[in-house]
């Protein structure tokens, strides 16, 4: 009789039993959370193995898969910049199961969390360019780590121009740091559609900051040296593309951030496909060009 | 390749010497009103139960590689914090007889897929790598359109292949593995007749595959019919059941839910087979559905198979063993429906 | 019992609960003791401050109502509403509070005088149409099954303590079903409601080879059109899947309307 | 001495449904005592009216949350009956076996849980699981036991899956069913140390001449079919049972009322144990024999302890239907039935005593009429009588308020009513 033994086993002998299921999982602790609106919050979260954490490189857009035992685990995107490695920043909207459960933790629980994932917005390759970042809503959560990343580099840019938008003021993300942006010479306009007591700035649509921004004149300086982050609801892309378009930026350098569901983060579960493109291995961050590629994306 | 000729007393032989392991073979589950036998895999401890003449199993034998449900982790809960463990759950090998073509070549496709870098799914892979696969040739049903898929024959994936030639079996030995196991058994090389006898055979099987499906230019025509109106008839039939994503061989889209045990101590994370069929397959928070309606979920799970899955890796999702139109109660079968977008209208059915 | 639990760093508190029944076999709470292996767990979870059916104290200061069956009497109504001002939330346990259950098949007949002189008689006797509690009052969740299993009761009852938020399955029942391989009823030629009706049971009918009757309702967008002509392919009398659809009140416009194609009732 | 009380019970506690307890004595006259149900009627009746014959036992097992396969099983029998089928050896050793689970589950809950907090001074079962840890875990165990063998056999202990007429859906594990034998007698010693326990328990004194009515069949004490018998002489067939039940109406009650040969008589465990004493398996009849149990005892607080006599006697019955079982190869598990215009009736013992289904058929097998006959509706007006007789007795000797409301409900709860079901 014949017994096989389990090539199973020494094909996988690296994970044995009770390990983590692979080398993207860690054990992190919840180590500030800071309420920003009413319903979404900030979380600094840090990995718990130092050589872990050093070793946590990601670029900016990408997002990690984030777990809190027996409650969920879903995709969120990193909102602090890249060099500050596995000390990452979250800013997490309550609006399912996970995500109301966290936000009632505190500050020293554990998580886990896996990642980084999926593609970046590249920085990297708009040096010595224009870059123009447009976010409504909870789209201004990925589009930190961008601009935090543009920050810290400042001097290697052009002119970048940040617009986001709200539906009031009081929903409005990262408040604290748009002083400190605009030190940076970084041009930040902001509007909400509804106002409320206090508001002075201007009230609509994000469009009409875009808009704004066309009729002043400086339309030569859109071009092909242009770069532009689009982050926002499904509804918001395709006006702000097309106004893009019209004012001459190509396609490959409209880069926009899609959600989907995603239950893995790492191209098997099938949740986020569009068509054969995942969302998580081949986005979150497509250029314009590969959206209109895609059926369904927006 | 090596080829043998087994003499006919041996199989019994053979499935002793495998049977110390789990095995898993077809069984008879009954017959059906309308007289059809059903059969499924299951663990096989006689040679007696083992149905080697099946037609095909209703359910495929991907359930040993993804179970519909898996536990994925269990966290043991510490105050604050908490111990995570993972079992990939291949605690003994697995030893599969009598796994038809189009079967094999499903396992051959989910590799593709869940073995692919950077992020192989371990729990497949390690029960995949444990796995010892006999091939067995088919009786095609009238369903059954896998020479349009490409997938009625095997050249890898299992461990050797049997076809019977009156008594005796034609083996395609395909791994060590498999050659040193058979070693002790009275094999003997196949003589010229064997060969001619083994080309007869699959003549006669190719005869009795009539379901075709037309895959020429299939992915350009699905881009082009995107927006097609057959798919609103198919919807309006279309269940959202999932039935056919669980007896599919090849689907693997899944979902998870996290559980926490009554008493507090424990966590979970439980992987379940999913369906893109089903209503809540792309929603997204705050209840934004991406394909609320189920011709879109229908378009979809096509559109996976043969469009998206054949850019990605130059073969469709699909091995034409027809198990979703025979369990599809609503009667949605492949070679209709793309027959239908190639004809740009549904037949009445 | 121990007193102070936690999860994750968040304290976890021992709601206190009661039970009520309306109209019922009261087997939903009974699946509530039947739950022998995990009884005392569960009891560490909550604190009971009112079940008739199993204790003799009794208080108004619950934080969650479960509440059994289907309303069928004026003095269930103002018990109903009572239980209401009292609860924070109120649970509709088990198909006869979620749709009225069996206990609405009296309602398909167009004469209710007739259907109380078939059990009474002339005697007179008070009772209004069978409705869920719904009907009545807000409901804050549903418990749907007949009866509700037990496991799910559990694991609804953890997230409830746990402050998570529950959410029952969308597909039918079939997923459940062919998860374990079972054999299609109708491959057995016999009716099933599985493809339109809620999941969640674990396919707890078909696994045991009957075939769904419905108890937990329609899943969201159920295509009981498609349904019909399947069991017309299957020369299954109409009759046997309309007997399906209204037995529990979950598919009562549907049933309704199969009915009427049949020709009516008294 | 103490001439007057006044005892209200609304919607009595660790019963099944809704009744109440109104004891008012003036002057040492008892001016009212009255066992009152109010629970809310449901029409079975009425409801399976016009529906096919396949829909009586899946419908009626919703009577009652308890016995639901009781209900099943009777209404069941009530059709093969009407369509003169006999069903196979092997399926009536199923369903007894199936029947016997649901009586050892049923006791054990009324014993247990219902009826002992009474005799150990507490509320609910809830804090003896802090002061009797043992007890609740006995108890525990023997209830998922029987309800694990229900699972097997049935589908599912509470509303059955695969109880069908002409047999099962399908058929239980043999495996399963040996496992189950081992623990079946592992069960007997909980049993005996439940016998134990109850050993330290007083039981009231009180007794009522009263007439006890089951079902009979020579060389076997039957839970399925026979004869109809009363301990006053009275025997009737199967479809005779309308002789037997004489049901009317009544005010202060939506449950209908039954009398025979005086104006109440009582069924149940007690009653079963009286008529069919002889019959006990061996180590029943010792442990009814150590309580002293014998025919006819006319003290209705001994009903728990007949119960307990009886869990003893159906798990010693279990093993030996298991042995049967596992000795025969599986036979087909179930028979085509043809309809045919008629009535049939099936006679069945639940926990809570004898229960009959009649339905009357079209041709087609479609249902004309139903009547369903409950345990507990037969006991009520037996119930009421009881009550007024404790209040007499409890008046004679001077018992507080407080002493007489608890025996009163102790009284009633010992008869284990199953209110819901008494007004289906
Ligand atoms: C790449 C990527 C990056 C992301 N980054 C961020 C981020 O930085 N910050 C952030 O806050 N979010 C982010 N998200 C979104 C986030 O992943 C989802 O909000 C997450 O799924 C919420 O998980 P949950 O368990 O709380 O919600 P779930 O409970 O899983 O809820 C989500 C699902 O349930 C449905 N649902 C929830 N509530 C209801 C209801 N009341 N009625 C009906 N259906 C309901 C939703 O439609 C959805 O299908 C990102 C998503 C992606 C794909
Ligand atoms: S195609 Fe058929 S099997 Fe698949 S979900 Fe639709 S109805 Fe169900
Ligand atoms: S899609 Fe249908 S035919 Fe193709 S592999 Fe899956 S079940 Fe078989
Ligand atoms: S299978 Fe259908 S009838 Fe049975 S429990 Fe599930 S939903 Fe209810």
């Amino acid at each position: 009789m014949v017994e096989l033994i389990n090539p199973g086993m020494s094909l996988f002998a690296k994970k044995p039993r009770g390990r983590e299921e692979d080398d993207l999982f860690h054990k992190a602790e919840i180590t500030n959370v800071y309420p920003m609106t009413a319903t979404e919050k900030l979380y600094q979260i840090q990995i718990i193995d130092p050589a872990a954490r050093r070793g946590f490189l990601f670029k900016p857009g990408q997002f990690i898969m984030l777990e809190a035992p027996g409650i969920g685990e879903a995709p969120f995107s990193i909102s602090s910049a890249p060099s500050r490695l596995g000390n990452i920043e979250l800013c997490i909207r309550a609006v399912g199961v996970l995500t109301r459960f966290l936000s009632r933790l505190e500050r020293g629980v554990m998580i886990g969390i896996s990642g980084p994932f999926g593609t970046c917005f590249p920085v990297e390759e708009m040096v010595g360019e224009d870059v123009i970042l447009l976010a409504g809503g909870l789209g201004i959560v990925p589009m930190r780590s961008p601009i935090m990343s543009l920050l810290e580099n400042r001097s290697r840019y052009g002119r970048i121009d940040v617009m986001y938008g709200a539906r009031r003021p009081s929903e409005l993300l990262f408040g604290y740091q748009h002083a400190m942006w605009r030190q940076f010479d970084i041009g930040l306009k902001v509007i909400v559609d509804r106002s409320e007591p206090g508001w002075t700035g201007p009230v609509g649509m994000i469009t009409a900051l875009l808009a704004k921004r066309l009729a002043q004149g400086e339309r030569s300086r859109f071009g092909n040296a242009t770069n532009a982050i689009v982050c926002g609801p499904p509804v918001m892309f395709k006006p702000i593309c097309d106004m893009l378009l019209e004012a001459g930026l190509s396609m490959e350098k409209i880069f926009v951030s899609l959600e989907r569901r995603m239950h893995c983060g790492r191209g098997k579960c099938c949740r986020c496909n569009i068509g054969s493109t995942y969302t998580c291995l081949d986005g979150p961050v497509f250029d314009y060009w590969s959206v209109l590629n895609l059926k369904e994306a927006i | 390749m090596i080829f043998k000729v087994l003499a006919a007393g041996e199989l019994e032989k053979f499935f002793e010497l495998l049977v110390v392991n789990k095995l898993i073979g077809p069984v008879e589950r009954g017959p059906a009103v309308d007289g059809r036998l059903l059969f499924d895999f299951a663990e096989v401890a006689e040679i007696a139960e083992l149905r080697l003449d099946f037609t095909q199993t209703v359910h495929s034998a991907k359930k040993y590689l993804l179970p519909y449900l898996e536990e994925t982790g269990v966290f043991v809960m510490e105050g604050s914090d908490w111990e995570k463990r993972v079992d990939y759950g291949a605690h003994q090998p697995l030893v599969l007889f009598g796994l038809h073509a189009c079967d094999i070549n499903a396992l051959n496709k989910l590799d593709k897929v869940l073995l692919a870098e950077p992020y192989p799914n371990r729990f497949y892979g390690a029960k995949r790598a444990a796995m010892f696969i006999i091939g067995h040739s088919c009786r095609p049903t009238p369903a059954c359109f896998c020479r349009s898929m490409g997938a009625d024959s095997v050249r890898h994936g299992c461990d050797l292949f049997l076809t019977p030639l009156g008594d005796d079996y034609f083996v395609e030995i395909m791994s060590s593995r498999a050659f040193h196991i058979m070693e002790s058994l009275d094999l003997r090389e196949p003589t010229r007749r064997d060969h001619k006898r083994f080309q007869e055979q699959a003549k006669h099987r190719g005869n009795l595959l009539t379901a075709e499906v037309d895959a020429t230019d299939l992915t350009k025509i699905l881009d082009m019919e995107f927006d097609s109106t057959v798919w609103n008839e198919w919807g309006r039939r279309c269940l959202s059941c999932g039935t056919c994503a669980q007896v599919c061989p090849t689907c693997y889209c899944y979902g998870l839910e996290e559980v926490v045990a009554l008493d507090l101590a424990k966590g979970a994370k439980i992987r379940q087979l999913y369906s893109c069929n089903l209503l809540d397959f792309a929603e997204v928070a705050g209840g934004y559905n991406f394909r609320p309606e189920s011709r879109t979920r229908l378009k979809y799970r096509y559109y996976h198979k043969h469009r998206g899955f054949v850019e990605a890796f130059e073969e469709p999702l699909c091995v034409g063993c027809g198990r979703c139109g025979t369990n599809c109660l609503a009667g949605i079968t492949v070679p209709e429906v793309i027959a239908s977008v190639r004809r740009g209208e549904v037949e009445n059915g | 019992m121990s007193d102070a639990k936690s999860y994750l760093g968040v304290p976890v508190l021992r709601p206190r609960v009661g039970f009520f029944e309306l109209t019922s076999c009261e087997g939903c709470q009974l699946q509530l003791l039947n739950n022998e292996a995990t009884l005392l767990d569960f009891l560490d979870l909550v604190e009971i401050v009112n079940f008739r059916e199993g204790m003799k104290e009794s208080g108004d200061n619950y934080r969650i109502a479960f509440v059994e069956g289907a309303v069928t009497r004026a003095d269930e109504v103002e018990r109903l509403r009572e239980i209401r001002r009292n609860a924070e939330m109120v649970i509709a346990l088990g198909s006869c509070a979620c749709f009225g259950g069996v206990n609405q098949l009296k309602n398909r007949f167009n004469d209710p005088a007739w259907v109380k002189r078939e059990v009474y008689g002339e005697y007179p006797i008070d009772s209004q149409a069978a409705v869920p509690l719904a009907a009545v009052i807000k409901v804050d969740l549903e418990i749907f099954g007949c009866p509700v299993k037990k496991e799910e009761v559990e694991r609804i009852v953890t997230n409830l303590v746990l402050g998570k938020e529950v959410k029952h399955p969308k597909y039918p029942v079939c997923m459940e079903c062919k998860a374990h391989e079972n054999i299609c009823l109708f491959d057995l030629g016999e009716p099933c409601l599985g493809p339109i009706t809620r999941g969640g049971c674990d396919a707890w009918c078909p696994s045991n080879r009957l075939g769904c009757w419905g108890c937990r309702g329609p899943a969201p967008e159920a295509n009981v059109d498609e349904l019909r002509k399947i069991v017309a392919r299957k020369n299954i009398p109409l009759e046997r899947l309309l007997d399906r659809l209204e037995c529990f009140g979950g598919f009562g416009g549907e049933a309704d309307a199969v009915r009427k194609e049949l020709g009516g009732l008294k | 001495m103490k001439i007057s009380c006044d005892i209200e019970v609304r919607h009595l506690s660790r019963v099944e449904g809704h009744g109440n307890i109104r004891i008012s004595i003036k002057n040492g006259q008892v001016r009212e005592a009255v066992w009152e149900v109010v629970e809310t009627p449901r029409f079975f009746e009425a409801m399976l009216v016009g529906k096919l014959y396949e829909n009586a036992p899946y419908i009626c097992g919703r009577i009652c949350g308890i016995c639901s396969i009781g209900h099943t099983l009777a209404s069941i029998r009530a059709i093969e009956n009407g369509f003169g089928f006999t069903p196979s050896a092997q399926t009536a050793r199923l369903r007894l076996l199936l029947k016997h689970m649901e009586t050892l589950q049923s006791h054990i809950l009324h014993i247990y849980f219902l009826a002992a907090p009474d005799f150990l001074g507490v509320g609910s079962v809830l804090p003896l699981i802090k002061s009797h840890p043992e007890v609740v875990r006995r108890a525990l165990r023997l209830k998922l036991l029987a309800n694990e063998v229900c699972d097997e056999v049935g589908g599912r202990r509470l509303h059955p899956t695969r109880t069908v007429v002409g047999g099962f859906t399908m058929l239980p594990d043999r495996d399963a069913l040996g496992r189950f034998h081992q623990r079946l007698r592992a069960g007997l010693a909980d049993l005996f140390a439940s016998a134990e326990l109850f050993a330290t328990f007083t039981f009231p004194a009180f007794t009522r001449e009263t007439e006890f009515v089951s079902l009979r069949r020579e060389g076997s004490y039957p839970f399925i079919g026979g004869e109809l018998f009363s301990s006053d002489g009275v025997r009737k067939k199967e479809h005779e049972y309308r002789a037997m039940t004489n049901e009317y109406l009544a005010a202060h009650s939506t449950s209908k009322l039954s009398r025979l040969s005086r104006e109440s008589f009582a069924v149940g465990a007690l009653a079963r144990l009286n008529n069919n004493f002889a019959y006990l398996r061996p180590q029943a009849a010792a442990i009814a024999g150590e309580f002293g149990l014998g025919p006819v005892n006319h003290n209705l607080f001994m009903n728990n302890l007949a119960q307990l006599v009886e869990c003893v006697h159906v798990v010693e019955d279990a093993i030996a239907l298991i042995d049967e079982l596992l000795t025969d190869c599986w036979q087909e598990p179930r028979q085509a039935v043809t309809p045919r215009a008629g009535i049939g009736v099936g006679a069945v013992e639940v926990p809570r005593g004898i229960l009959y289904h009649c339905l009357e058929f079209d041709k087609d097998g479609r249902i004309r009429k139903a009547d369903c006959v409950i345990p507990t509706s037969q006991n009520h007006a037996n119930i009421s009588k009881d009550i007024e007789a404790l209040a007499a007795h409890c008046v004679a000797q001077g018992k507080s308020d407080k002493e007489t409301e608890l025996l009163a409900e102790m009284l009633v709860r010992a008869y284990d009513p199953c209110i819901s079901c008494s007004v289906h």
